[in-house]
């Protein structure tokens, strides 16, 4: 399931309703990301995520699509939350079950890097003092990096 | 008319998010469209940088993409979710 | 928390509670391993989890402070049943939560890793053709030894 | 009387989980214990596999390590959870 909302996410309902659409699986992996409280020092009153709908459930899908190539996965999930988001809320809920954990922990893994960086998101942050249009980390691109190494060399 | 899209810190920059247009004759690739609009909508360079990409119809394309009225043309800077 | 545990476990209440004990983290991981109901192309009629309790527990409380001392984690949770398991039920949840993915991502992967091969547990699998002890697969030993590759050499 | 624990695949090979039982004089190690158990309970050398440890008072310890009657001694076959 791939889904782009502008209400709540709660991670527990979307893990129970995942876990019922993967009843064979052994193994699943949950990863949610919240807005954290306080950036650089600052109060953080808001996040505000932008999506461009043409484009942004596409791409997931695509990438939900690769990541089923490369590992055998029994169900995905993918909700995402667009608009405004206070601290605290949860941000993404990304599931994938398996048979084995390995493939599991894997593809969420990827599915996140792939998230963090090329997915067709923009955030901007709201602090007391105003706002900026916040771009992935060094970390997030050296993260998704990793899973192009085989098929750079 | 084409729809222009200037998405993340374009829109704020832009002063909107989106706008009709009617290409003037001479712009007829999304890199012409790019320098123009930077200088008739005041980016100062903004939608210049390297890291803006464009995609028209919901589609990446490179500077040398023709485009037409019928366009739906994006500017995207750096993406990023989660 | 590590709690063992003969009733079931509930994942997404689980994950719920863990939530609520990390509020400031920014990203949390959580595995749930079930009961395949299939082994060998066998039904599985339950798998029978045994514990020795003046070693399992401390043996848990040892790998979560090597995975709070290797990462930085705001909270870790694991909780493991014992006793007989249904096909469908959770064995084990395991979730972790820190301020960027990949300490979360890590420490969970870790502490499975662990779990699936050092933690004391001995599982029986029933089939309707008899029962088995079951050891840790080869990929679970490979899976383990990738943790410690940078102390040996 | 020392505890003798037998784990896992174990239990069901000695027909029980546990015994208490008086060390006889001479078995004054783990590693004299696992021998003489394995032939007296009828092991048929599974106690003597190289991956059955031994734990006394829940600490792993070498077949040189000195036992009592106030110990309790775990024989444990290949753990795994999870």
């Amino acid at each position: 399931m791939i889904l782009l909302t502008a209400d709540p996410i709660n991670a527990s309902a979307c893990l129970e309703a995942f876990e019922l659409g993967a009843p064979q699986s052994g193994a699943i992996v949950c990863f949610s990301g919240k807005v954290r409280s306080s950036s650089a020092g600052e109060a953080v009153r808001k996040l505000h995520l932008q999506a461009y709908p043409p484009m942004t459930g596409p791409g997931i899908a695509q990438a939900v699509a690769d990541a089923c190539e490369r590992w055998s996965l029994e169900a995905v999930s993918v909700v995402h939350r667009v608009g405004d988001v206070s601290p605290g809320e949860t941000i993404v809920f990304v599931a994938a079950a398996s048979i084995h954990r390995r493939a599991a922990f894997e593809a969420a893994d990827y599915l996140m890097d792939f998230l963090k960086t090329r997915a067709v998101f923009w955030k901007k942050e709201v602090t007391d003092t105003g706002e900026r249009w916040i771009e992935p980390r060094a970390e997030d691109y050296a993260d998704v990096a990793r899973w192009h190494k085989e098929e750079v060399s | 008319m084409a729809q222009v899209i200037y998405l993340g810190k374009l829109g704020d920059l832009a002063g909107g998010q989106a706008e009709s247009l009617a290409l003037p004759a001479e712009i007829t690739s999304t890199g012409a469209l790019r320098e123009w609009l930077d200088t008739e909508r005041g980016f100062g360079g903004a939608l210049l940088h390297r890291t803006v990409r464009i995609a028209v119809n919901a589609e990446l394309v490179p500077d040398t993409f023709a485009i037409c009225d019928a366009d739906e043309i994006a500017f995207l800077p750096p993406v990023g979710g989660g």
